[in-house]
């Protein structure tokens, strides 16, 4: 019926929240990773202000087309009040109109690209951006004493691209020097050319942003034909499928990331942590910490705001203060984006380890 | 005669009658049916696209993914307005030539059926001349040159990064009158000689050139005519999801429409129109199959994302297994059909019975 | 007024020469025949007179109706075909899953003369060609008692009427010089007689030059003026239908001894 | 020239260990280019699942030691004979029942096989990667000199190939089998006037298409351990592409074709880094080249057709 | 004795064969004539399994050929040369004669029979090696004809193997046409080329779309004013 579900679609005792994750396809480990953070919170702040809050869990299958519809689907069918997701950038881009026009806010998770949030009221996101992950890595190499860098970037990833660029532009920034930027393909297998020509330039550290498989199979592959320079990335390494097809050659790796077991001081790190090793029996990692923020940030929007205008949600999440959530403290900048600092992790003994903390200089 | 006119007053009939859904479902229905709507219909404008090179002329074609690029990115690149682009391009800043370029909506459609047709002219020359899957490597070998071009030319396309701010087309009105406009020319391109000499083509090459039908040209003309409406569905494609980028339009993305033609049938208008609404409304119907079901309060496991596509996978598989010539074979929805299946409905059953014989 | 012709043509597969310095004339309003063993090189000839395939050496030469002399070698098909060559094939080659109307109306395109954006948008100028064109075609097949059968697939004909509509089908392009490849192949002695009448009757009808190949010996005695017959690609004799049947090389090499088996 | 660099600049260790890269390459590609061959030399049909059924043999692997914990050798030939029944069961169920259909319909049932192989992979085994499990002995790796390294599998994986080529030439063109299932590929029905049972014959090229994809499928997890749903269909579509240009249907051919891509991608990159982003246009570029010059592949058959 | 006993064939519900009766008697030459369309070749292709019949049943002796597939057909000794030669083009002519022999085990007398077969034509032998995808179109007839006589069959079938043919070379087919039956294979002969075609059978059957207009031994046909009329063409012959 038409205007039935049109008016009624929202019962009293619920209250509806999205979740737009890619659950098959490419991106799927993030973004299982993440609905279990946000299902997490779900399961701690099941209620809000009298009312249930119900998850609908959609799959944008890491498709452009396909999230743009689910998207849509979740505002006009399942009438949503506020999105969380995606795991993705270009996914999360899809959706930015849809959103916008229909006046829902959506949180975004692990969306870095600082394109989500601009020029769209309406996206807001739970981690920090590209620009200021890759200023934080070029920032560690050179600290760590790095002249000559070698970048191999996933040519076709967005991602990928916008992390190399900022990198490059604050590491010479710096003074240092960029010696060769060499591409791949996602889905390519065989990085053996590249790594070949990049060995014999000798570099001190090769920074190689892209997606999590390819990555550790770049790294491995390297190993083998006997670089031995450091490898660093960005957050998209943080599963534990790097680990696994890395292996042994992964260790010692850098990257950043936004949460750490060790830097975890808020009281709801804590809570989160416990719950998070209670219900999987597993350590958390960054992705899980932050879709279970972003749970938080719309949780506690509506907590100001109310569950019945997802207006007054967005005016809400634009006005958050001061929340201590997983990640840290959370505010939003003027474009929707928190004020966050990095971790940087590698991998020892075949799990991540924490290594230092860089914060966002206000 | 009165046959004709008859048939011209039910067609303009049915047009108008069209016309009112598509207004309906612009002002009544929710965003998300209408971008259903407007899916089905870009994708019916590609899929006839596909169907005169691939149907018609019987030429196994497959860079459509290539050509909706071209046309998605000249849409992309000439729309977003002058001072959004700065921001669009924050990597690699945009290629002073075409900053200051801006096209509205419809001129960035014709410019990019225009290139995409040109493309198609220069691809033509070496391509065109291969048989059969031959020609399908070749041509789906130059739609993913056009793609790791684009990925790559930076300064142009912003690569990887995509264009971002494309003013959003969703008007369901404005994209059936294209989808409209385009049914027409291609109907009426194959009912005129041209068309039969398409046709010709695909029965036989060899006694197409003994009739004189001139092969490379009738070929070359198919494919750009093709490419031209394959690159107007690609710019409303991307006008419709506001942003755009290579991965897009992965060679994969042709299978998509190689499903929608074969499935309404090869050869037929009519059937690549149905085949496109079937495709992706039924793939959109079929999502209850992600969703966690719950039968008598038991959870049923089977339930979870990435069933939708298995069961798509297997009805795709049923169809084409029980369906072998596609929902309308070479045939085509006519007035005369249609009206002879209202006189006498059952007749029309019985044998339609006897021909699946 | 010679209409082909022929200067010392030869085509060679690989090792095999199939056609060995070739050297025919065909005349205007003349049924000239082409016959030989199997494997002779008749179809290659062919071939090589309508573009099929490019000779290895020699020209040919064709006299257009104003009398220019063009030479057509190398040329493609279908520009051959638009200068006034239309064939049959060996083994049919109909648009099987086109209509009987359709098939012939193909033919018309080669002369069609507007552009692919009058003829999709069927303006006025193409219409009157596209009014032209249905009227011719729709004499042509009721010439052939086809007209009846003009909606069926010509996959469906009987094997008889398809060699009739490939036969005018080749007329529709208004050739001034057709020719048949075997046009009786698979046609029994009754039906083989009417062809004979069919064939002469379209060369004064529409005023044409035959040439054609043919192994059945009853046709194309009746029927030729002159007789080429091949043997090893190479022609071991010509003339007229009386003196190749006495032909001593002609009957070792082609028709056999006696006539009575 | 700055674009010629590269050539000056490199060196003697760099070149012999990009052409040893390039060898190993173009040999996997090789390898799942002769599966892609056999189908189509017989059903003249492009077998899209191919790469999904080497993606499937990969997961067969990896469940086989990993899970299952079966010594690797065991799983390797379990994996082989489970993937070659896989491809069985494909032409069974996709293929068989269209083979008198169009052949537009036996081409989207491979398409749609090949969907299904995916889906099914991304519903069973999501859409995370897994670990090729490591077989120490074949992933060491081997210090040539120079600082010249080179991974064990490497050697192994052109010897293999080699062997299979020789294999499979013997097969179809010197056994009754092979003879048989040339003549099934021209004309089904008067082959089976001739007594040949086709179904047969094409069961087994499937069934030796897909043991090659098997065994490509083996060398390849070795080498590059990431297993996904999507693993086929990047090599699918390279591979498909060197059978191309070997000449599709020519098993020579297809290992040629192989070569050429595999040594051809390094290569490119070596001498051109600045191109490394084209790199995935490269197969195609020769690919149109190719084709342009022998419009049926290097070793195709170029017969025109008789008239 | 091959029967076949009222056939009733249809292509999509259009009859071709409307419930036909024929007898081949063992070591006969049995010759089928009729215009095009007639339903000459469906009647060949039903008794050797490439079509399935709607009603009525093919026996051979005393084995029932209806509803076996044309692999067991072939085994019981049936043979076909089709309609339009149909060899494999792909392979030479060496090897279109060895996929003749298929179901044969005797290697020797494979060979035997190859060379009978290159006597019988020695045209084949001089293209030995060649693909017979371009051999001329007598010669792939030959071909045709060769490789079925390499199935060593107790019947063969043959559907207008003069299709084609030059004079001398028809001549020749029909006299190994006798030659093989004189080797006690019966051969069923559908033929166009009625003249020479009722000269040598013994017994001839007159199809016309689908039903039996007549029968009789070759010569009564031969003479029989009203088949001279349809089939024979009115001229008579010097
Ligand atoms: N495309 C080709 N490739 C190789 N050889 C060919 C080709 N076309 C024809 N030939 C060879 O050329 C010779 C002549 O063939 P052609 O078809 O011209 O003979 P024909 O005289 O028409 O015989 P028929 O009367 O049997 O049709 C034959 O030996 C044939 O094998
Ligand atoms: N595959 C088919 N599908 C539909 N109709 C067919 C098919 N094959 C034959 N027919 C039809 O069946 C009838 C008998 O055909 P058949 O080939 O048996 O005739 P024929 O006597 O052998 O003729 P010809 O002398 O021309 O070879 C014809 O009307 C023909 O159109
Ligand atoms: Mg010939
Ligand atoms: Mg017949």
């Amino acid at each position: 019926g038409g205007s039935g579900a049109k008016s009624g679609g929202a019962d009293a005792k619920t209250v509806k929240v999205g979740v737009f994750l890619p659950l098959t396809g490419d991106n799927a480990a993030g973004g299982e990773l993440e609905l279990r953070g946000i299902k997490l919170a779900n399961k701690l702040y099941p209620e809000i202000n009298g009312k249930k809050i119900e998850l609908v869990v959609a799959d944008n299958k890491s498709d452009k087309a396909e999230a743009a519809n689910v998207a849509a689907r979740l505002i006009e069918k399942d009438k949503v009040k506020v999105i969380l997701g995606s795991y993705g950038s270009s996914l999360a881009m899809a959706a930015g109109n849809i959103v916008k026009e229909a006046k829902v806010p959506a949180i975004g998770t692990s969306c870095t690209n600082p394109q989500v949030t601009l020029n769209n009221d309406y996206y807001f996101r739970a981690c920090f951006i590209d620009p200021f992950q890759g200023t934080v890595m070029a920032n560690y190499a050179f600290k760590k004493g790095a002249k000559k860098v070698a970048i191999v970037q996933e040519v076709s990833n967005d991602y990928a691209v916008g992390l190399a660029k900022f990198f490059k532009d604050a590491f010479e920034k710096l003074g240092g020097q960029v010696i060769e930027v060499a591409n791949y393909q996602t889905g390519d297998k065989d990085f053996t050319a590249i790594l070949t020509n990049i060995k014999a330039k000798n570099p001190d550290i090769i920074f190689a942003p892209g997606n999590f498989t390819e990555s550790a199979l770049l790294i491995k592959q390297a190993r083998q034909l006997g670089i031995k320079a450091q490898f660093m990335g960005g957050d998209t390494w943080e599963t534990q499928e790097f680990i696994d097809v890395g292996g042994k050659d992964v260790e010692g790796i850098a990257f950043s990331s936004a949460f750490d077991r060790e830097r975890a001081t808020t009281a709801e790190a804590k809570k989160f942590m416990e719950a998070y090793k209670k219900e999987y029996k597993g350590e958390p990692s960054a992705f899980n910490a932050l879709g279970y923020d972003a749970y938080m940030i719309a949780y506690d929007a509506m907590k100001r705001g109310g569950t019945d205008d997802s207006t007054k949600i967005r005016d809400a999440i634009a006005a958050t203060k001061g929340l201590e959530l997983v990640t840290g403290k959370t505010e939003f900048d003027k474009n929707g984006d928190p004020l966050k600092g990095a971790v940087i992790k590698t991998v020892k003994d075949g799990k991540f380890k924490y290594i230092d903390f860089v914060d966002v200089k206000h | 005669m009165t046959m004709k006119k008859r048939n011209l007053l039910l067609s303009i009939i049915a047009v108008i009658v069209l016309f009112g859904v598509a207004n309906f479902v612009q002002l009544e229905m929710d965003a998300y049916i209408r971008r259903i709507v407007n899916l089905c219909m870009i994708y019916a404008i590609i899929g006839l696209s596909m169907n005169i090179t691939n149907g018609f002329v019987g030429q196994f074609a497959l860079g459509q993914a290539g050509f909706m690029a071209v046309g998605a990115y000249v849409v992309g690149i000439f729309t977003v307005p002058v001072a959004m682009r700065p921001g669009v391009f924050y990597a690699t800043p945009m290629n002073p030539a075409i900053i200051n370029i801006y096209m509205p909506l419809g001129v960035a459609l014709i410019v990019g059926g225009l290139l995409a047709a040109l493309i198609a002219f220069v691809i033509g020359t070496p391509v065109l001349r291969l048989r059969g899957d031959y020609l399908a490597i070749a041509t789906l070998g130059f739609s993913e040159i056009i793609r790791i071009v684009i990925t790559n030319a930076s300064s142009i396309t912003n690569g990887a990064l995509g264009i971002k701010n494309i003013p959003p087309l969703n008007d369901v009105r404005i994209i059936f009158l294209a989808t409209l406009i385009t049914f027409i020319l291609i109907t009426l391109l194959i009912n005129s000689s041209y068309g039969r000499a398409f046709k010709a083509i695909r029965e036989d090459e060899i006694a197409a050139e003994a009739m004189g039908i001139d092969l490379f040209y009738h070929k070359n003309l198919a494919f750009m005519i093709s490419a031209f409406f394959a690159g107007i569905g690609g710019g409303l494609y991307g006008a419709l999801l506001g942003t755009v980028d290579p991965k897009n339009f992965l060679f994969t993305l042709t299978y998509n429409f190689l499903l929608i033609i074969v499935l309404g049938g090869m050869g037929s208008i009519t059937g690549s129109m149905l085949g496109a609404v079937i495709v992706t409304a039924g793939l959109e119907y079929l999502r209850v199959f992600d969703e966690p079901l719950e039968l008598f309060g038991m959870a049923i496991p089977l339930f979870r994302p990435g069933f939708r596509m298995v069961m798509f996978s297997v009805l795709l598989m049923f169809c084409v297994l029980f369906w072998r010539k596609g929902i309308m074979g070479t045939e085509e929805f006519t007035w005369d059909k249609f009206v002879n299946f209202c006189k006498h409905p059952l007749a029309y059953f019985t044998k339609k019975g006897a021909h699946a014989e | 007024m010679n209409v082909l012709k022929t200067n010392s043509i030869t085509m060679q597969f690989g090792g095999v020469i199939a056609v060995n310095e070739l050297a025919i004339d065909v005349n205007e309003h003349e049924i000239v025949a082409l016959i030989g063993p199997n494997g002779a090189g008749k179809t290659t000839a062919f071939n090589m007179i309508t573009g099929v395939y490019k000779p290895t050496s020699g020209t040919v030469q064709y006299t257009d109706v104003q009398g220019n002399q063009i030479d057509i070698t190398g040329k493609k098909p279908s520009d051959i075909a638009k200068l006034g060559i239309a064939r049959t094939f060996q083994n049919i080659r109909l648009f099987k899953e086109l209509s009987v109307y359709e098939n012939v109306m193909i033919a018309k395109h080669l002369h069609l003369k507007a552009n692919f954006l009058a003829a999709t948008l069927h303006l006025p100028g193409y219409n009157k060609e596209q009014a032209e064109a249905e009227a011719s075609v729709e004499k042509l097949l009721k010439s052939v008692n086809l007209w009846e059968l003009r909606n069926e697939k010509a996959s469906a004909l009987p094997y008889g009427q398809q060699r009739h509509l490939e036969i005018v089908r080749a007329l529709a392009t208004e050739p001034r010089l057709l020719l048949l490849d075997e046009p009786a192949a698979g046609m029994n002695p009754k039906e083989t007689e009417e062809l004979t009448a069919f064939i002469r009757q379209i060369r004064d009808q529409y005023n044409l030059t035959i040439f054609l190949i043919e192994h059945h010996m009853d046709l194309v005695m009746e029927i030729s003026d002159r007789i080429y017959v091949l043997d090893f690609g190479m022609t071991i004799a010509q003339g007229d239908p009386q003196s190749i049947q006495n032909n001593q090389r002609v009957i070792t090499a082609y028709l056999g001894e006696d006539e009575d088996a | 020239m700055e674009f010629f660099q590269a050539f000056a600049n490199m060196t003697a260790a760099s070149f012999a260990q990009h052409m040893a890269n390039g060898i190993s390459l173009g040999s996997l590609y090789a390898m799942i280019a002769i599966g892609y061959t056999m189908v189509y030399g017989i059903l003249l049909m492009i077998n899209f699942a191919h790469g999904d059924i080497v993606m499937m043999a990969c997961y067969f692997a990896f469940f086989g030691i990993t899970v299952f914990h079966i010594p690797w050798f065991m799983t390797f030939i379990g994996t082989i004979i489970a993937t070659a029944l896989l491809g069985v069961v494909i032409e069974r169920a996709a293929y068989r029942p269209l083979r008198d259909a169009p052949k537009n319909s036996v081409l989207i049932s491979a398409i749609g096989a090949s969907f299904l192989l995916e889906n099914l992979a991304n519903y069973l085994f999501s859409g995370r990667p897994m670990r090729f499990p490591d077989i120490p002995l074949l992933s060491q790796n081997i210090a040539v000199g120079g600082g010249v390294q080179i991974q064990a599998i490497c050697f192994v994986i052109p010897v293999i190939t080699i062997i299979s080529l020789v294999v499979l030439l013997h097969i179809v063109n010197h056994t009754k089998t092979g003879m048989a299932m040339r003549a099934v590929s021209k004309d089904y029905e008067i082959a089976r006037v001739m007594g040949i049972n086709i179904d047969n014959v094409i069961s087994i090229t499937f069934a030796i298409g897909s043991a090659m994809a098997a065994i490509g499928a083996i060398m390849w997890g070795i080498r590059y351990p990431g297993i996904t749903p999507m693993l086929g269909v990047m090599p699918g579509l390279k591979c498909f592409v060197a059978a191309v240009v070997g000449g599709i249907g020519n098993i020579k051919g297809a290992v040629l074709g192989g070569f050429i891509l595999g040594l051809g991608e390094i290569l490119i990159v070596a001498f051109f880094p600045q191109l490394s982003g084209y790199r995935d246009a490269f197969a195609f570029i020769v690919l149109i080249l190719i084709l342009y010059y022998k419009p049926t592949g290097l070793l195709g058959e170029t017969t025109t057709e008789k008239v | 004795m091959l029967k076949v006993e009222n056939l009733v064939v249809a292509y999509g519900g259009i009859e071709a064969l409307k419930g036909i009766t024929v007898e081949v008697p063992d070591k006969k030459i049995v010759t089928l004539i009729g215009a095009n369309g007639a339903g000459k070749s469906t009647l060949l292709r039903t008794i050797i399994g490439l079509v399935k019949p709607v009603s009525g049943t093919v026996t051979y002796g005393d084995v029932t050929l209806t509803g076996l597939n044309s692999q067991q057909i072939v085994k019981n000794g049936l043979t076909l040369v089709p309609e339009g030669r149909r060899v494999f083009p792909n392979l030479t002519v060496l090897e279109n004669l060895q996929v003749g022999a298929y179901m044969r085990k005797d290697q020797d007398g494979i060979k035997k029979d190859i060379e009978w077969c290159y006597e019988l034509f020695p045209r084949l032998q001089e293209r030995n090696w060649q693909m017979a995808g371009t051999l001329s179109g007598g010669e792939q007839q030959m071909l045709a004809l060769a490789r079925a006589l390499m199935s060593r069959p107790k019947l063969m079938m043959m559907d207008e193997p003069s299709l084609g043919l030059a004079p001398l070379v028809i001549k020749e087919i029909f006299k190994i046409i006798q030659e093989i039956n004189s080797k006690g294979v019966t051969v069923l002969l559908v033929e166009q080329n009625a003249n020479m075609a009722l000269k040598v059978a013994d017994l001839a059957y007159v199809l016309e779309t689908g039903t039996i207009k007549m029968q009789g031994t070759g010569m009564e046909l031969l003479e029989n004013p009203v088949i001279r009329e349809a089939y024979l063409g009115k001229k008579k012959k010097k």
